[in-house]
């Protein structure tokens, strides 16, 4: 079994609790423990029969922050665990106008990046029974014996070059803060993709987005997809058609990252809910980049009153076509 | 599926000659909804419109497309042709196959193809236009002038007498402007001051006139007819009704600071009026230098007030007004020559700037109108003209010449020569540029008469040596070297926009080149109005003017202004955003990047489980929007969209085009 | 009849018979094996027991056209326009055969039958793979299912050391395996190296539960146990048994053509109509029916639960609300103690 | 043919269009050799237009009547809309017939209730036609129509006029509130029926309307005693294929395109309410 | 005139649509044609009130139904109409140019100019010199969508 850190989770619990049962939040957003030690499922706890569930460990990859959009119809204050991208997927919402401060309590939690169990099990190269964590390194526990793998090379796609690990807001920091990191190799796929052919580039997305089903998950599970209905629903005009024509493929994949210019917080969460595993953060990240390039650094999430890049402009711009 | 008529002019030759008028026609049958098509030699004509009011009638069409020339030319002809039977004007689409086809293309075989898809593409568009209502708008009479200046005080007076309220909103203590810092006016030579200042009174006179004197525009919401302003009125701690200008607090206030009427050569005491004749002759407290602000004590003025005029508790006031229509007269600034090193402006005292080197003319001015060197109070025998500072010059300052600059020196030359007889003067210049009435025989009297050395060249450094300034230069006509030691330089600075021109624009919502020139909305035809509707632009705020030119322009965008004050109702915009609520989130992008501040968050009801859900979603104010789009492109669900050039009918416009290659 | 390959001989099969025909078979595709048309030089994967979307593409395509039209003036023009061909799907595992076996129910036996499926349906000679190695997905097990067999097969291929052991079980299975000709050696002697194999265990208890649901349409449970739910359709996409669809028009007034494509009873927009009502227009509502559906509707008409365990959704699902969830909450655990 | 595949639309072409009220319009279909295919009251068919899309619609003709097929459509939607716009001589898809109809075989040999609101006359037109071209099979009929204003009553003068001449037959009409020229009833369609007070003895009520009114005549057949096996209605759902499979339109293990849309109150009491 | 036989034959014509804003680029159309110059006749113009209207959605539209080339014309910066709507449309449109070249568009298919008025010569120059480029690219295929293209070559 994974090693839970009984002593974390009982502090995230211990302040959590004495909200939810003080009548201060009517729902806490949370994880507790799927079927397998590898999976943390949303929790969505309301008394304390609910937190004894609560878990906090390596694989509490889901943002919770989305789940706001839903379950505040429903009730007057939430309270959620927030890690560094659940806390900017917050400030999304919180720009785009879809949550008020205080309707929420945030508790934040510095994350130290979320485990993949594919690179678990790849590591192990066979039956994985279970891993413990120790100072940066991971202890793979399998059937021949021991192995042990730093964390680094263990983390999530979405977590290796989190630049942010710390929540950028909340109303109560947990635990003491991770720091901000590099990320160096944030833009690697990026930059390697530019430097090839315009023909090499469009056949690697071709393949790429032919595996596409539609299945809209990256859209679902996206801070910044909050709209009531998708410019893919929309019948006039009809943007996007069904078929799962290469050309349609393309329509959705390049719509969806563009509406998240300026507003992608790099979570990261598209690329971890597809289940055909499309490079989708790529796409976000390319825009990341360009307008960081062009319009200035700006990191969508770290600071809900700072003017999203394309809701303002200055006179003096630069373009990415000749203006002459 | 509508009812669509074609009409296809062909324009004499101008479109059937390169265009296939029959084959277009027989291709405009074959549309989806086309149930009539047409062509008529001259479709604009009162024949050619009978077509399609009758044609519209027997065939009962309900959309209209006309293969015509440009919309921007005869959209309105067109669309009056389809209301006179009885359509709405918006269900007519027009394919402009003449500017952008015929006109373009070399010949049929090239053009047909082309118009056919045009015409496709606008039936396409037609099929899903719908019935617009341009709303009618209310005109407040009211006009706003921004800036005090000789423009705004002609565009106040010409507003005033066609029978309109006025307000002059001038950010100085006195309206005037850089006019009444001038000593005389090229080429009359007449004294500046002694034409100004009948015009200034008069406007404070006129009873349709209200000066709003240290104030500024704070914000402008609104659109044509209906412009909402605040102005800031800014704390003079004078009470102007009882304030006589009688003069004792400025006589008696012990501190001083550096007077900006007179380009700080002089200074003026901390309880001033900028010059003499200001209107209106209130003081105003400048709170920097008083001593009762800064330090808490003196009060003299206060004590010293007859009518007991002094009020240090007065606030700044924001007063809100509507107005009609508004001029922008903001007038320009000199260029500060610091810049240019080489000049060694800031450096030596007699190194002065064409308008510093007008207020020593002045006899109101530092040195009491005795032309003097201000380092040692003697008259100067050489002085140096240096024409373009920051003109003309590509590679370091403005592109554009700042026209009143060789005017005005051949003046200053005059002048000093009168003043000093045996004075010389030497300019150095680019070209001499003297388009006006009477310019070139002012410019060659100084020359000629007045003993002016013009030389065409370039000055490289100036510095002082003993007791004069060492100019040295080439004269580009010859190559050669030359050297004046000079008792005084006078630098012709270029003419800037103010400081505050791109705060302004962005204020009343107009936009300027890149010089922070106010941008016209045509250069040749519409000098006066700008793109915003409802706001007009007069004098140098625009682009660099002499005085007559100021003031031809200033009853121009008067005449413009009452013309708009004139009308019972304005016609506003048909072709405005919508949104659609139930599908808007509310994220509310769309009003952050609305120019006209059109868009506002309106809280809705919507049912949810049992019960009643609030929650914000966009509003379009139709008065306000003005049809740019940009919201329909923000807005990532299509949930707000702009009538006219929606989204399903751009699409259908591309898919149209598409069809046909 | 039984024949048997070296591994290595393998591609040499596989391009001999898309010689004939399409072949669809696992296929590496970056990062994730997906069930997919055999091309020259592609990364075939027999190893990965579980596909990421199942293999009932090839039966029900995800978008497939069926019909073309011509409109001109009044006139419209209504052209059938299927295109099935006999195609050979190579390594279908057992549960996905018996998920296969569920939708022939529903496009084959229930009145009127889709003709477009059937067709492909009878086009297809299915290779069925047994499993040596369950993934930790896997519960088949709780379903009945034999990782070592598929009943439904045309072929039954049985990875061995070093070869593979193919048997025919049909009359198309014979067919293809003596199309191979000399590729394929006599295997009559060989026997499968069956073993037993362990799919994960979740204590399920699936006895009674679709007679049991039929009065729990408005049972709390449903009010939690959806909340989760991001309303995606990863789940019935990468479902072996979902198979609803779309029916869409591509084209301009004047031609183009009718598809129908894959749709998911997780969208709002699947059953919103005309006019505007919606008569699932929660995620509750949809969570329940899909749930309803497979362990309900589908077993009140058919008799049988429609999951056969093969582990996608628990896989899949970016937020873990997978079948077994739905399971134990409805059979009395989890949820219920609320 | 079995072979044949059931989404494929046969070639229709549209006689002539009716403007019923300002948005609803009567088509009246006739397929390549006459009627596209036979069918019983409370059927319904796929209609088509490429490249809009297909939509369901009940069809409101008798099926005595073998000429054409009739479609009274409401302008909700793209198809509806599109349908709306077309005219005489225009050729469209179809297929069908889908769904189980009325039980007219159970309902022989009893009085009959029709009650219908706005559109929802359409399906009930084609079983009011069926029973008075097989009217030795029943018995007394009572038509309870209404709508929001008289514009808003479908087939007029077909109702007020030959309905109303059929032997045993009463047709009742209703608007929403008063208007100019209307002499007839003024109420709701549910307090109309409970003010006419209907015996349920040896009666079987047919009713189809929009949903709020279908809630509230179901209260009123309950307080007038009718039992739910006498209570008859038809569902509307978002439908693609027509032949339950596309899963859109059931309700629990029913498919409302083949199972249904006819149902009688106690079989719809025990399917869930999703609808 | 069929598309698939345009596209084999050696005398390929490329489809260039260009979107114009009514009050600069579209007038520098008309002063193009008030002057007599001329330009190709790939290119097509759809009139748009101003470059902020121009969404990026358009353009993936032109391409899948066929478009070699897509040019969005608007006022020079300062210029707008509307004050800022080709400021916005300069941000909007240099990040889309630069992610549809990331997806694999060469940069000479999606280009924005900022044409005025009084620009009719630019116009002209602009619209030639995007044909030629596409010309020498030859045509798209990226994005379009074979079925329309069935379509179209039939039309």
């Amino acid at each position: 079994m994974a090693e839970r850190n009984i002593e974390s989770v009982n502090k995230v619990r211990e302040a959590v609790s004495q909200d939810l049962l003080g009548g201060r939040i009517d729902l806490l957003l949370g994880w507790e423990k799927g079927h397998y030690w590898w999976q943390s499922r949303p929790l969505f706890a309301r008394s304390e029969e609910d937190l004894e569930k609560l878990a906090w460990d390596s694989f509490c990859a889901v943002n919770l922050s989305r789940y706001l959009l839903e379950e505040l119809k429903d009730h007057d204050k939430i309270g959620v665990l927030v890690k560094g991208c659940d806390a900017r997927a917050f400030n999304r919402l919180l720009q785009d106008n879809m949550v008020k401060r205080d309707q929420v309590i945030l508790y934040g939690l510095p994350c130290p990046g979320m485990l993949d169990y594919n690179r678990l099990i790849e590591k192990a190269g066979g039956a994985l029974l279970g891993i413990t964590e120790e100072n940066g390194r991971v202890i793979l526990n399998i059937e021949s014996g021991e192995q042990e793998a730093q964390r680094d090379d263990l983390l999530l796609d979405k977590c290796k070059d989190c630049r942010y690990p710390d929540p950028a807001v909340y109303d109560q920091l947990l635990f003491s803060p991770q720091g901000e990191k590099e990320g160096p190799e944030r833009f690697k796929t990026v930059e390697e993709l530019e430097e090839m052919s315009a023909e090499e580039r469009f056949g690697y997305w071709e393949k790429e987005l032919s595996r596409c089903l539609r299945c809209y998950a990256c859209r679902q599970a996206c801070p910044f997809c909050s709209c009531r209905e998708c410019f893919v629903e929309q019948e006039n005009p009809r943007w996007q058609g069904r078929a799962y024509q290469p050309s349609e493929n393309f329509m959705f994949h390049l719509v969806r990252a563009y509406h998240g210019t300026g507003r992608c917080i790099d979570c990261g969460e598209c690329e971890r809910s597809c289940p055909v595993d499309i490079p989708l953060q790529e796409l976000n990240r390319k825009l990341i980049k360009d307008i960081n390039e062009l319009y200035g650094d700006y990191e969508a999430g770290l600071d809900a009153e700072q003017e999203p890049p394309l809701l303002t402009y200055r006179p003096d711009d630069p373009a990415a076509f000749s203006e002459k | 599926m509508p009812r669509t008529g074609v009409f296809i002019c062909h324009c004499g030759s101008n479109i059937a000659g390169t265009v296939d008028i029959d084959k277009t026609v027989e291709a405009s049958r074959n549309f989806p909804g086309v149930v009539h098509a047409d062509e008529y030699r001259y479709l604009c004509s009162e024949m050619g419109q009978d077509i399609i009011t009758k044609a519209i009638k027997e065939n009962d069409l309900d959309r209209v497309v006309v293969g015509t020339c440009s919309p921007r030319m005869h959209e309105n002809t067109f669309r009056k042709a389809a209301a006179e039977a009885g359509l709405n004007p918006y269900l007519l689409e027009v394919a402009n196959i003449r500017e952008h086809c015929s006109w373009v293309h070399k010949d049929m075989e090239e053009a047909t193809p082309k118009a056919i898809a045009l015409l496709r593409a606008a039936a396409a568009k037609a099929a899903l236009n719908e019935a617009l209502e341009a709303p009618r708008l209310d005109v407040e009479k009211r006009a706003l002038v921004i800036g005090g200046g000789i423009a705004g005080i002609q565009a106040a007076l010409d507003i005033a007498e066609a029978g309109y309220v006025v307000d002059i909103v001038e950010k100085d203590p006195s309206i005037g402007g850089r006019m009444a810092q001038l000593e005389k006016t090229f080429p009359t030579l007449d004294c500046s001051a002694c034409i100004l200042t009948p015009k200034m009174v008069e406007a404070a006179q006129h009873p349709n006139i209200n000066l709003l004197t240290y104030s500024e525009v704070d914000e402008v919401k609104g659109f044509v007819g209906q412009f909402d302003v605040k102005i800031k009125q800014k704390a003079r701690y004078v009470d102007p009704v009882k304030c006589t200008g009688c003069g004792i607090c400025w006589e008696k206030c012990p501190s001083k600071a550096s007077s900006e009427f007179e380009m700080g050569l002089a200074k003026r005491k901390s309880i001033y009026v900028p010059f003499a004749q200001a209107v209106p002759m209130v003081p105003v407290i400048d709170r920097d230098s008083c001593l009762y602000f800064r330090k808490g004590r003196c009060q003299i003025c206060e004590q010293e007030c007859p009518p007991q005029a002094i009020d240090y508790e007065q606030q700044d006031e924001i007063i809100e007004r509507r107005y009609g229509a508004i001029v922008v007269a903001t007038g320009f600034d000199q260029l500060d020559p610091t810049i240019y090193g080489e000049y060694g402006y800031g450096q030596h005292p007699d190194i002065l700037t064409g308008l510093e080197f007008e207020r020593i003319f002045n006899a109101s001015g530092p040195t009491g109108g005795k032309v003097v060197k201000l380092s040692d109070g003697k008259p100067p025998k050489k002085v140096v003209f240096i024409q373009c500072i920051g003109s003309r010059d590509k590679a370091r300052g403005m592109n554009y010449c700042s026209k009143i600059c060789c005017m005005y020196t051949a003046k200053q030359a005059i002048l000093l020569k009168e003043k000093v007889p045996d004075a010389k003067s030497y300019v150095f210049y680019i070209d001499v540029r003297t388009g006006g009435k009477g310019y070139e025989e002012f410019q060659r009297r100084a020359a000629e008469e007045y003993d002016v050395a013009y030389m065409r060249g370039q000055v490289g450094k100036i510095f002082p040596e003993d007791d004069h300034l060492v100019v040295r230069g080439i004269d580009s006509l010859t190559n050669r070297n030359i050297e004046i030691k000079a008792d005084m330089v006078v630098l012709a600075a270029a003419t800037v926009a103010r400081a505050d021109a791109p705060e302004v624009g962005r204020l009343v919502g107009i936009n300027s080149d890149s010089y922070h020139f106010f941008n016209e909305a045509h250069p040749k035809l519409k000098p006066v109005e700008t793109h915003t509707a409802g706001i007009f632009i007069a004098g140098a705020c625009q682009a660099p003017k002499d005085i007559p030119e100021t003031v031809s322009q200033a009853s121009a965008a008067a005449v413009k202004a009452i013309g708009l004050l004139s009308k019972e109702k304005l016609q506003g915009e048909a072709c405005t955003a919508e949104v659609i609520q139930s599908e808007c989130s509310g994220c509310l992008n769309c009003e952050a990047i609305c120019p006209y501040t059109a868009i506002t968050p309106v809280e809705i009801e919507e049912r949810y489980k049992d019960g009643v859900l609030k929650r914000t979603v966009a509003e379009v104010n139709p008065a306000l929007c003005q049809g740019c789009g940009s919201c329909a492109v923000t807005c990532r669900s299509g949930s707000i969209n702009l009538k006219g050039f929606s989204n399903d009918q751009i699409m259908a416009e591309v898919d149209a085009i598409c069809l046909q290659r | 009849m039984k024949k048997v390959i070296a591994r290595e001989k393998l591609p040499e099969l596989w391009k001999s018979l898309a010689a004939k025909g399409p072949l669809f078979l696992p296929i590496q595709e970056g990062p994730v094996v997906l069930f997919q048309p055999w091309q020259e030089g592609a990364e075939i994967n027999l190893d990965a027991v579980n596909t990421a979307v199942s293999p009932k593409d090839v039966f029900l395509p995800r978008e497939e056209t069926y019909m073309q039209y011509r409109c001109s003036g009044k006139q419209l023009e209504l052209i059938p326009a299927e295109n099935i061909e006999p195609v050979t799907a190579f390594g279908v595992h057992p549960c996905d055969l018996k998920a296969v076996e569920m939708l022939d129910k529903v496009y084959i036996d229930q009145d009127p039958p889709d003709a477009l499926y059937k067709k492909r349906r009878e086009n297809t000679t299915v290779v069925g793979l047994s499993c040596s190695e369950p993934d930790p997905f896997c519960f088949c097990n709780e379903f009945g299912v034999d990782p070592a067999d598929a009943p439904g097969a045309d072929v039954m291929a049985h990875l061995k050391n070093g070869s593979v052991l193919l048997e025919a079980r049909t009359d198309k299975g014979k067919a293809l395996l003596e199309q191979a000709g000399d590729l394929l050696q006599d295997g009559s002697k060989e026997t499968a190296e069956v073993k037993d194999v362990k799919t994960a265990d979740f204590g399920l208890n699936l006895e009674g539960l679709p007679e049991n649901l039929k009065e729990r349409f408005e049972d709390p449970v449903w009010d939690e146990l959806y909340k989760s739910c991001l309303g995606c359709g990863v789940c019935t996409y990468v479902c072996p048994t979902c198979y609803c669809f779309d029916v869409e028009d591509f084209g301009h007034e004047g031609e183009g053509q009718r598809f129908r494509c894959w749709d998911s009873c997780m969208y709002g927009h699947f059953t919103a109509m005309a006019g505007g009502h919606n008569p699932r227009a929660g995620r509750k509502e949809r969570v329940r029916q899909r749930f309803m559906h497979k362990l309900q509707y589908y077993p009140e008409i058919f008799n049988e639960i429609a999951c056969v365990g093969c582990g996608r959704c628990l896989r899949s699902c970016p937020v873990n609300l997978d079948i077994v969830q739905a399971i134990k909450a409805l059979g009395g655990e989890t949820v219920e103690q609320r | 043919m079995s072979s044949a595949n059931v989404l494929m639309p046969q070639q229709a072409t549209i006689l002539d269009i009716t403007e019923e009220t300002p948005d609803i319009k009567t088509l009246r279909v006739v397929g390549k050799e006459g009627m596209p295919f036979d069918f019983m009251p409370g059927q319904c068919a796929m209609l088509s237009l490429p490249p809009v899309g297909e939509a369901i619609f009940s069809i409101t003709s008798s099926p005595t009547c073998r000429e054409c097929l009739e479609f009274s459509i409401k302008d909700v939607g793209n198809v509806s809309g599109a349908l709306h716009g077309l005219v005489p001589g225009q050729q469209i898809g179809i297929r069908g017939p889908y769904g189980n109809g009325f039980p007219v075989e159970k309902m022989k040999g009893k009085d009959l209730l029709f009650i219908g609101g706005g559109i929802g006359l359409a399906p009930l037109r084609s079983l009011i036609g069926y029973c008075f071209a097989h009217r030795e099979d029943y018995g007394q009929i009572d038509i309870v129509y209404g709508a929001r204003s008289p514009a808003d009553l479908i087939r007029k003068s077909e109702v007020k006029e030959s309905w109303a001449e059929e032997p045993d037959t009463n047709v009742h009409l209703t608007v929403d509130a008063e208007f100019p020229d209307w002499d007839g009833n003024v109420g709701f369609v549910p307090t109309y029926v409970s003010e006419l007070g209907f015996s349920p003895e040896n009666k079987i009520a047919v009713t189809c309307g929009p949903p709020i009114m279908i809630k509230f005549v179901l209260q009123a057949l309950d307080k007038l005693k009718f039992s739910p096996e006498q209570v008859i209605t038809t569902l509307e759902m978002r439908m693609k294929c027509g032949v339950g499979k596309c899963g859109r339109c059931n309700l629990g293990p029913v498919y409302v395109c083949k199972d249904g849309p006819v149902f009688s109150l106690d079989q719809l009491n025990a399917l869930p309410a999703e609808y | 005139m069929s598309a698939a036989l345009n596209e084999t034959a050696a005398g390929w014509e490329p489809l260039i649509v260009s979107f114009c804003c009514n009050w600069c680029s579209y007038a520098g159309g008309d002063l193009a044609g008030t002057s007599r110059m001329s330009y190709p006749a790939n290119v097509k113009v759809i009139r748009v009130p101003c470059s902020g209207r121009m969404n990026p959605l358009f353009v993936l539209r032109a391409f899948q139904r066929g478009a070699d080339g897509v040019l969005v014309a608007g006022c020079h910066p300062g210029d707008c109409h509307y004050t800022s709507g080709n400021y916005q449309s300069r941000r909007r449109l240099s990040a889309f140019k630069r992610l549809v070249e990331f997806a694999g568009f060469e940069p000479e298919r999606f280009e924005v100019r900022w044409i005025s008025s009084s620009e009719g010569d630019k116009f002209a120059e602009e619209m030639t010199s995007m044909t030629e480029k596409i010309k020498a690219l030859g045509p798209n295929r990226k994005m379009r969508d074979a079925r329309w293209q069935s379509v179209t070559s039939k039309v």
